[in-house]
């Protein structure tokens, strides 16, 4: 799909700031509750780096670096944490997604409880987002012909 | 008023100045080619003071170190991203307006 | 000195009205372009005024960097789009 | 009569088998020369191949190292906060993204070189931002002038710069100074739209291009370092 064409300048811009981009996309993750953003805009960040990596490095590479499986399971595992948080407040007699009912498995206060409950599930966005974006930007730029399908197909 | 802030006004003012050099650059100029030629170099140069100005009126800090890094990353993204929207076009064989072509008009 | 940085947010807002006019009306979609990237970094010095006047810098610059950030990566995928498709001249 | 005949038959034999043993003799020793020499052949290529692994896992740990430390330093300087907690996050994190990402960000860069290369760029930066200022005050000359005088062209010319660094460098700095942007590089041809026929010509005068090839270093002792890895490494592998 993308030409091996030598566009040095971009290719090497993209090298030098994706490990920063996804360093900050990280930062506004862990730091949702307490400055601006959170799950889904750190969410959004982390494949905003991936597409910028996409475009300039080609999709070997990224493949090199996640594949398609894998951001499938991401996904599942960041849906998988947000629910299994909200119903472990459940068991423990709270409402669902009642964070400080957690205290009583995590052996802290009521508030730190809170703090860290909310730090969970801005995980589980953050992983199920940015992986729902990869498969989304995936299927859009190789028009749904996805080299890992070719076996089962035939 | 304070030292500091004189300079971070006189900052902000050359910033100001050259964005609507660089704002006028992409109205009056007479082509595709011209115009990134204002907003390449103008843009970078206005944020940069513009940026500077804000983190000498903000005092040194963790948030005018933030102020830095941003410059940083606009000295380096502003540049390539003017390469790569020329590039775009000149791999369309769009042509460059040149003076002969502008008299025929 | 906060009404300063008021005066100037008010100027950089005419400037993006006049940014405004080349993105709305350009002659193709390589000046379109060219006008959208101009706003962009005219918005990520409002967003840093008005944390200036609001007092809240603090969070206002993470939002700023962000939107330096996807400023860039969207010119350049727009590129790489135009580029790969070569439609152009619309 | 048959005696002789005899005789003479025998010493054809004894000839025969003589010139026969000669032949095999011949044979083996270069049976025994080819065998020497795929021997050490194999050898080489096999110390050949050891060293270029070691080579390669050392370049990839001090990438990964290198990598982790910049991100660290680059946390602690958003994030604020120092306590174990946030610390801890963050060493996390920036592990997880150093591996990810080792190999991109020092692709082609060796290690001994890095300090007089960041000290000759930090030395390049004001000359570049005193350009900049010279390129917006020309763009506002010509923008607040009734009457634009500019000539546009397309000028390419040839570089002699071998890495992408340098190239990158030298694209971006053509694209701040007056009256240039760099448009293409397709096998180091530069196509560069300039504003009028003064910068062209300023630019095919070449002095940028020197400073730039100044700080990568690719004028002088390109090689030196690669020497040095080398005999440190072989004789590691020889203790």
């Amino acid at each position: 799909m993308t030409r091996a064409s030598d566009d040095v300048i971009i290719k090497a811009l993209a090298r030098l700031l994706m490990p920063f981009i996804v360093a900050y996309a990280l930062y506004v993750v862990m730091h949702g509750h307490h400055s601006p953003g959170g799950g889904f805009q750190g969410g959004v960040i982390l494949a905003a780096g991936f597409v910028l990596l996409v475009v300039t490095h080609g999709l070997e590479q990224t493949r090199k670096r996640m594949s398609e499986k894998l951001a499938g399971v991401i996904s599942s595992i960041g849906v998988f944490i947000y629910g299994g948080i909200g119903a472990l407040c459940l068991i423990l007699g709270g409402n669902y997604l009642d964070y400080g009912k957690l205290s009583k498995i995590l052996l802290v206060t009521p508030a730190e409880a809170r703090s860290l409950g909310i730090l969970g599930v801005e995980i589980g966005v953050a992983l199920a987002v940015m992986a729902v974006m990869y498969i989304i930007f995936f299927a859009i730029f190789t028009a749904g012909e996805s080299p890992e399908d070719d076996g089962r197909a035939e | 008023m304070l030292v500091k802030d004189v300079i971070s006004i006189l900052f902000m003012l050359a910033g100001f100045f050259f964005f609507t050099t660089a704002t006028l650059g992409l109205l009056r100029l007479p082509d595709f080619y011209a115009r990134l030629h204002a907003t390449g170099k103008g843009d970078t140069l206005a944020v940069l003071l513009s940026l500077v100005g804000l983190a000498v009126y903000h005092g040194f800090s963790l948030t005018s170190a933030k102020i830095v890094f941003i410059a940083v990353f606009m000295f380096l993204a502003q540049p390539t991203a003017t390469h790569a929207i020329s590039r775009a076009a000149f791999r369309c064989q769009i042509q460059p307006w040149t003076v002969a072509k502008g008299r025929e008009k | 000195m906060t009404q300063f940085f008021l005066f100037v947010g008010v100027g950089m807002c005419a400037l993006v009205l006049l940014c405004l006019y080349r993105a709305t009306y350009g002659p193709t979609v390589l000046n379109r372009a060219a006008g959208i990237s101009a706003i962009g970094t005219k918005t990520l010095i409002i967003l840093l005024l008005m944390g200036v006047i609001y007092d809240r810098i603090d969070m206002f610059i993470d939002i700023s960097m962000v939107y330096a950030l996807l400023n860039f990566i969207g010119c350049v995928v727009l590129a790489k789009y135009l580029e790969t498709t070569g439609e152009v001249s619309c | 009569m048959e005696v002789t005949l005899l005789l003479e038959a025998t010493e054809n034999a004894f000839r025969i088998l003589q010139r026969a043993r000669e032949h095999a003799v011949g044979v083996l020793d270069t049976a025994v020369e080819f065998t020497a020499e795929e021997t050490r052949y194999c050898d080489e290529k096999r110390c050949r191949a050891l060293f270029t692994g070691a080579q390669r896992k050392k370049t990839q740990i001090h990438n990964f190292v290198g990598t982790s430390i910049i991100l660290f330093a680059f946390w602690m300087l958003l994030s604020g906060k120092f306590d174990a907690f946030h610390l801890g996050l963050g060493a996390i994190c920036c592990t997880l993204v150093a591996y990810l990402f080792h190999d991109l960000l020092f692709a082609n860069v060796r290690v001994g070189d890095m300090r007089i290369v960041t000290a000759r760029f930090i030395a390049y930066i004001p000359w570049l931002i005193e350009q900049i200022v010279l390129a917006n005050i020309h763009v506002a000359s010509l923008v607040l002038r009734p009457k634009m005088p500019i000539d546009p062209q397309i000028i390419e010319f040839k570089t002699k710069l071998e890495t992408d660094i340098s190239c990158v460098t030298l694209a971006n700095s053509i694209t701040l100074t007056p009256g240039t942007i760099t448009i293409d590089i397709k096998d180091g041809v530069y196509y560069v739209h300039a504003l009028s026929q003064k910068v062209a010509d300023d630019l095919n005068a070449g002095e940028m291009e020197d400073r730039v090839a100044h700080i990568f270093m690719e004028a002088d002792h390109l090689y030196v370092q690669d020497v040095l890895d080398a005999a440190r490494i072989y004789q590691t592998l020889r203790v």
